[in-house]
């Protein structure tokens, strides 16, 4: 019990396989990784990666009907696969909250916002109607709503895409979870708005003593405010390490690929970017080999035919999946 | 929210403007002599000089619309020249078996179909979704005047139970036990017809409201099924139920004419049917009147309701 | 240097208002640019700030209420709308949209998507239509032989979006208008799609308004960049310069704001606080100073013009940070 | 599920439903009836007007393989000359209401501006008004009755219906990027209308035509149950249900047929209206 509660989060092999119409479709494939307390760790990927659907597997939020899982998921010494759903609704809001990507869908829109976070309070907690809208209020405060009195009354309609997702971090911080995942948390958001809201968690997390869970797209926004990061591409890890040491010494050419393709403000202007062909594989058609060998100019033989396992890299904690592995003393070029 | 009351306050005007000209010129629409037709063969001269006075027809088109409109702000709808009774006396006593008709009818439909479209919804494309959705398929193609038919072969000819045939209706003021009996087959009848269409548009309200991500956002606190179904899902959902009930009840008029019909029970329905088949002219225009209007405030009714369930709707 | 080239767009106080009364919106409040003849003009800013509309005011998409857009000396916002003039326009400038999937019909197929403007003007018909077509679709990076008899919507947003700039060729324009084109795609086809803009410029001459939120992405493909907020160009100038050494505060801050993929570059010291006010009641005077730190009473009551601060490099701001190049 | 989509995304795959055999066997029993509707006059039917004394309610038997009623007339026959009312009713007042509404919808929704304004907020007075009623009231004046005179009322009570469900179905489509684009080609207004609008707006044109259909039948029913539809003793599926109900305890199988025919035509135009809008992905369209 004691070397389980070193770690917040344990993911050990874990496998979401939804039944569709073309198939079986592994969207998340034997991810292991784990997450100490107030810890944070990015996973990064593009779209289809299977981020999405591994956060929500996580929680266990997955859809209820077409999807099988396997592995575990020990969160604070709770098995999360297989669980109940009664069993894991007690674990939701209070061991665990999500914030979701678009926070113009993920508030009921004829709710007021005060109710919802409310609801969680009296539901969850067993306040009482003027406690729950008393704390209802300080949260709003917390999160940075100005005149929280006033818009614990509003609808989400009347609020901006910024505010509502503050209102989202408020309703997920509501039971005060000891982990949070963020799932795209400011993809929709303008620069000065996202550089807000993730200052916020940021400070949040330290003040409620939290892990996070942070998925996205966009490597800077894991750059500078996660200790480790995940890559996945085709819903497996390719890399994992401490954040440093994936930007500076990643070993699996997709990792650079990633880097060296997204537009830096600090490139000289028509600059041309590196780019790698094709697109991400269809899962429903994967082949025996790495699923980048057919956009790696690495690729060999052996790549296509059999699938790179996690290897140790020279950094403690760092791994990758690769079959021929990028140098590992190389020139300054990861930034 | 208030500006958006007024427009639709005007609008109401404006429509229930339009249908009293409409219902003004369906007298009007009659072929050859006004008043002998109005009347009918062999009515009296002095009855048909009554009557074109009454119609002030030697005056121009407009003033004739001013003087009926006026009558009837003061509540005359003029006077039968068949029963020689006041249209509004025949009205009254007629619509009040209406609106218990269809009051009872839609709290069974609301009744039945709201259970059946949480259940069908919470596994779209299940057994039990595939079943109820292909009855109320079924259902949905089955015509009143059918169900109504089958209902009294099976119900009050076959099992013999008593005040459902026809002409057995029972005044609630007498015995409410035989006016509940007497309603029922017409009440089932109309809650059939509008349960179809409760039934779809809540299920596949619901379903697409399932997947959006404020419910995961519902699931993620930790709410129960039942609250997210009913707290979360239903609210969000049930805009175009309730604008589907505001046109279903309008709709529902001909389907309760037809049973009126059939099992004589004297409503507005059963009334005017008798009224065209004697060339009651004023009555039919009385009631297509009084029906109008009503149907068009049920509407603006469940507008009002619309705007209070979701706010989002006034506000743009 | 860029003065002594042509402007081939000029835009001039151009205003786009929406509703009417106490409900007006001025999306556009007054933008006057030039854009010269074979180079990238990048148009930045948050969303609502007007940038986008700017773009459709120019394609006459959306009514400019007043102001003059001149393409290569002819007036474009005094034609009639809908009229044959204005259409004729349109086959010199084209737009590329946000949506790749959205602006490509799902019941249509591929070669007569990209057609489409072939067909609508019968300037090449027949076996040259074909020929064309085809000619396009490879040039963007779409096997004709294989996709071409392909619906639309069988597509992913990349390969949506070479389509959409295959069609846009098809006229051979001189001006293309781009409206956030990749925002809606992954990392790594963006970075394919910018690079593919960058080959097509070359090659077909073409001059470039590039509309985006994407600081990094308009630097990357921009000579120039003009930044927008609520309605306004704050700042306009060459890019290197303007990134490397804002004069508007607003510029800084949105700089500032950009995430770099590199865990070493500083965590926003300085972060821009609350938000953009309504456009529906713009602030008097300079439109940022309700946000920004330096303002004083003379960024209320006046409304801050046009200054020179470099060669080519203008700010409207009554205190311009000092640009002195690191 | 849009997550679901992107990973099986290479080519993004015709996600269409298969039609399905009963679809199939519905279209085959409308065709079934439109084809005796149409040549009732030719095949070996009785005369549906011809009163046999000696067969009066007779049940089902070879010679009347679905009975006789109370005057000794074939119902076989008269279902399937009572057919000709009910199908030329539905499709020619569906007619007249796509005639009229459809292209008005179309044009209100891509000009929008005043025209729209105007036509919309009269055509929603009119909707708001109850159809049922008026069609009710004007075919009680209006006598006598005719097949032309219910098809002219019906069809004309439905168009601010279709204009409106056309209106919105463009509405959704005339917003998109691609007839913005259209525009921007440099293409004329019919050309949008008629490539990007039309082949957009079909789908959901045709089954809300089909579903319009049924309704429309259903509607000829009851006006014949209340004595308002073609005069007797011409058959009409209604008519025949309407006759049926004083004989309803010595005969039932003169009401069991008929109904029978109806709701079976109608569960068919139902079906395949629903199957094509699942089949297009079409999202429900309120009727």
């Amino acid at each position: 019990m004691t070397d389980v509660s070193e770690k917040l989060l344990i993911v050990e092999d874990l496998s979401t396989t939804f039944a569709t119409a073309g198939g079986p479709l592994p969207a998340v494939a034997n991810i292991s990784f784990d997450l100490g307390r107030n810890e944070t760790i990015g996973i990064v990927g593009e779209s289809g990666s299977g981020k999405t659907v591994l956060s929500r597997t996580i929680m266990g939020l997955q859809p209820r009907t077409n999807v099988s899982v396997t592995g575990s998921v020990l969160l604070d010494g709770n098995e999360m696969v297989g669980a109940s759903e009664d069993f894991k609704r007690r674990l939701w809001g209070t061991e665990v909250a999500m914030v979701f990507q678009d926070p113009m869908t993920s508030l009921n829109p004829v709710m007021r916002i005060g109710k919802q976070i409310d609801e969680a309070l009296r539901v969850r907690l067993g306040m009482s109607k003027q406690d729950a809208k008393a704390r209802a209020i300080e949260l709003l405060e917390l999160v940075g709503i100005p005149s929280p009195v006033q818009r614990y009354k509003a609808y989400p309609g009347q609020l901006s895409g910024g505010m509502r997702q503050r209102v989202v971090i408020a309703i997920a911080l509501a039971c005060s979870p000891k982990l949070l995942m963020a799932d795209e948390p400011t993809t929709g958001l303008d620069v000065t708005i996202q550089a807000q809201i993730l200052n916020l968690l940021d400070e949040l997390k330290e003040r409620l003593h939290m892990s996070v869970v942070l998925v996205t797209h966009d490597l800077g926004v894991v750059a500078t405010r996660t200790s480790r990061i995940v890559v996945m591409y085709a819903g497996r890890i390719v890399e994992i390490g401490a954040t440093r040491d994936v930007f500076a010494n990643h070993r699996m050419p997709y990792t650079r690929a990633l880097l060296e393709s997204s537009p830096k403000v600090s490139n000289a202007s028509h600059t041309r970017l590196i780019t790698i062909p094709g697109r991400p594989p269809n899962l429903l058609k994967l082949t025996q080999g790495c699923s980048f060998a057919p956009r790696c100019s690495y690729a060999t033989d052996k790549c296509h035919q059999e699938r790179p396992e996690l290897q140790a890299a020279d950094q403690p904690g760092h791994s990758f999946a690769c079959w021929n592995p990028l140098p590992t003393t190389r020139g300054d070029s990861a930034t | 929210m208030l500006r958006y009351v007024i427009r639709r306050i005007l609008m109401l005007i404006g429509i229930v403007f339009i249908i009293s000209v409409g219902s003004f010129f369906l007298i009007h629409l009659l072929p050859g002599n006004i008043t002998a037709v109005i009347e009918g063969p062999g009515a009296s001269p002095e009855n048909q000089a009554k009557l074109f006075k009454l119609l002030g027809l030697n005056r121009p088109i407009y003033e004739q619309y001013f003087v009926w409109i006026g009558n009837i702000l003061h509540g005359n709808l003029g006077t039968s020249f068949i029963s020689q009774t006041p249209v509004v006396t025949t009205i009254g006593n007629a619509l009040p078996i209406d609106l218990e008709i269809m009051f009872l009818s839609q709290i069974l439909a609301f009744a039945v179909a709201i259970p059946m479209a949480m259940r069908s919804a919470r596994k779209p494309d299940g057994v039990i979704d595939r079943f109820f959705s292909a009855g109320s398929f079924t259902m949905l193609s089955v015509p009143s005047f059918i169900v109504i038919i089958l209902l009294v072969l099976f119900v009050s000819i076959k099992l013999g139970i008593p005040h459902t045939g026809p002409s057995s209706y029972v005044s609630l003021r007498g015995d409410w036990i035989g006016n509940l009996e007497s309603m029922a087959l017409p009440a089932i009848t109309l809650a059939v017809g509008s349960f179809v269409v409760y039934f779809r548009v809540l299920r596949s309200d619901l379903i697409a409201t399932l997947q959006e991500e404020f419910i995961t956002m519902a699931r993620s606190k930790g709410l129960s099924q039942r609250r997210i179904m009913w707290r979360h899902a239903f609210r969000p959902s049930s805009v175009a139920l309730l604008g589907a009930a505001g046109v279903n009840i309008g709709g529902l008029l001909a389907g309760g004419f037809v049973v009126q019909y059939l099992l004589n029970i004297p409503g507005l329905g059963y009334t005017l049917i008798a009224a065209i088949n004697t060339d009651d002219y004023l009555l039919v225009q009385g009631i297509v009147l009084v029906v109008s209007v009503g149907v068009v405030l049920i509407n603006f009714f469940f507008d009002f309701i619309i705007n209070i369930v979701d706010p989002r709707i006034s506000r743009e | 240097m860029t003065d002594a080239r042509q402007p081939l767009l000029k835009v001039r106080d151009l205003k786009v208002t929406f509703g009417k009364g106490s409900h007006a919106v001025s999306a556009v409040a007054g933008v006057s640019f030039d854009v010269y003849e074979g180079e990238t003009l990048g148009l930045v800013g948050e969303s609502g700030c007007g940038k986008s509309t700017t773009g459709k005011a120019l394609m006459r998409i959306v009514e400019p209420s007043s102001g003059s857009i001149e393409l290569d000396g002819a007036d474009l916002a005094g034609l009639k709308k809908g009229g044959r003039q204005l259409r004729n326009i349109r086959t010199r400038m084209q737009m590329i949209f946000q949506d790749p999937i959205s602006s490509l019909n799902p019941r249509r197929r591929v070669k007569d998507i990209v057609a489409e403007p072939l067909d609508c003007w019968k300037t090449v018909t027949g076996h040259d239509r074909d020929v064309l077509v085809s000619d396009l679709l490879s040039k963007v990076g779409i096997d004709p032989a294989v996709y071409g008899n392909r619906y639309a919507r069988q597509f992913s947003g990349g390969q949506c979006q070479r389509i959409s700039i295959a069609r846009s060729l098809a006229m051979r324009p001189k001006l293309l208008i781009c409206d956030e084109m990749v925002s809606a795609l992954d990392v790594s086809v963006q970075a394919q799609i910018l690079n593919l803009l960058e080959d097509l410029k070359a090659e077909y001459g073409l001059t470039l308004l590039f509309i985006a939120h994407d600081l990094a992405v308009v630097k990357n493909v921009s000579d120039r960049v003009a930044v927008m907020y609520l309605g306004k160009i704050c700042e306009i100038g060459p890019a290197d310069a303007l990134y490397e050494a804002p004069a508007h505060p607003y510029t800084k801050f949105l700089l500032g704001a950009a995430l770099e993929a590199d865990p070493d570059s500083p965590m926003n010291a300085q972060v821009l606080e609350g938000e953009p006010p309504s456009p529906m009641n713009p602030p008097s005077g300079c439109r940022f100073r309700t946000r920004c730190p330096n303002a004083t009473e003379k960024c209320a009551s006046e409304e801050p013009q046009p200054q020179e601060v470099a060669p080519g490099h203008q700010v409207s701001c009554h205190y311009p940070l000092s640009i002195t190049r690191k | 599920m849009l997550e679901l989509e992107e990973m099986a995304l290479v080519e993004r795959p015709e996600k269409k439903k298969p039609l399905g055999p009963l679809f199939w066997l519905c279209v085959g029993w409308i065709a079934l009836n439109i084809f005796g509707a149409i040549f009732a006059n030719v095949l070996p039917l009785q005369n549906p007007l011809y009163q046999n004394y000696s067969a009066i309610n007779v049940g089902p038997s070879l010679h009347h393989i679905f009975g006789t009623d109370d005057i000794g007339r074939d119902i076989f026959s008269r279902i399937v000359y009572g057919s000709r009312v009910s199908i030329a009713v539905g499709f020619g007042s569906m007619v007249i209401g796509f005639g009229i509404g459809a292209p008005l919808g179309m044009l209100a929704a891509y000009r929008r501006g005043r025209f729209d304004t105007i036509l919309t907020t009269f055509m929603y007075i009119l909707l708001a008004f109850p159809a049922i009623i008026a069609t009710i009231a004007v075919l009680s004046f209006w006598t006598p009755r005719s097949v032309f005179k219910i098809i002219l009322v019906i069809g004309l009570a439905s168009v601010p219906l279709v204009y409106r469900v056309i209106r919105t179905a463009t509405l959704s489509v005339a917003t998109k990027d691609y007839v913005i684009a259209a525009k921007v080609q440099g293409a004329k207004d019919r050309r949008i209308l008629m490539k990007e609008l039309l082949p957009n707006i079909a789908p959901i044109g045709i089954s809300f035509l089909l579903i319009g259909i049924a309704t429309v039948i259903a509607l000829e029913g009851t006006l014949a149950f209340l004595g308002l539809s073609v005069t007797t003793p011409t058959p009409s599926w209604g008519n025949m249900i309407n006759e049926s109900r004083t004989v309803l305890q010595q005969n039932p199988w003169l009401a069991i047929f008929p109904s029978l025919a109806l709701c079976l035509f109608l569960l068919s135009l139902n079906f395949i209206g629903d199957r094509l809008r699942s089949h297009f992905d079409v999202t429900e369209v309120k009727l």
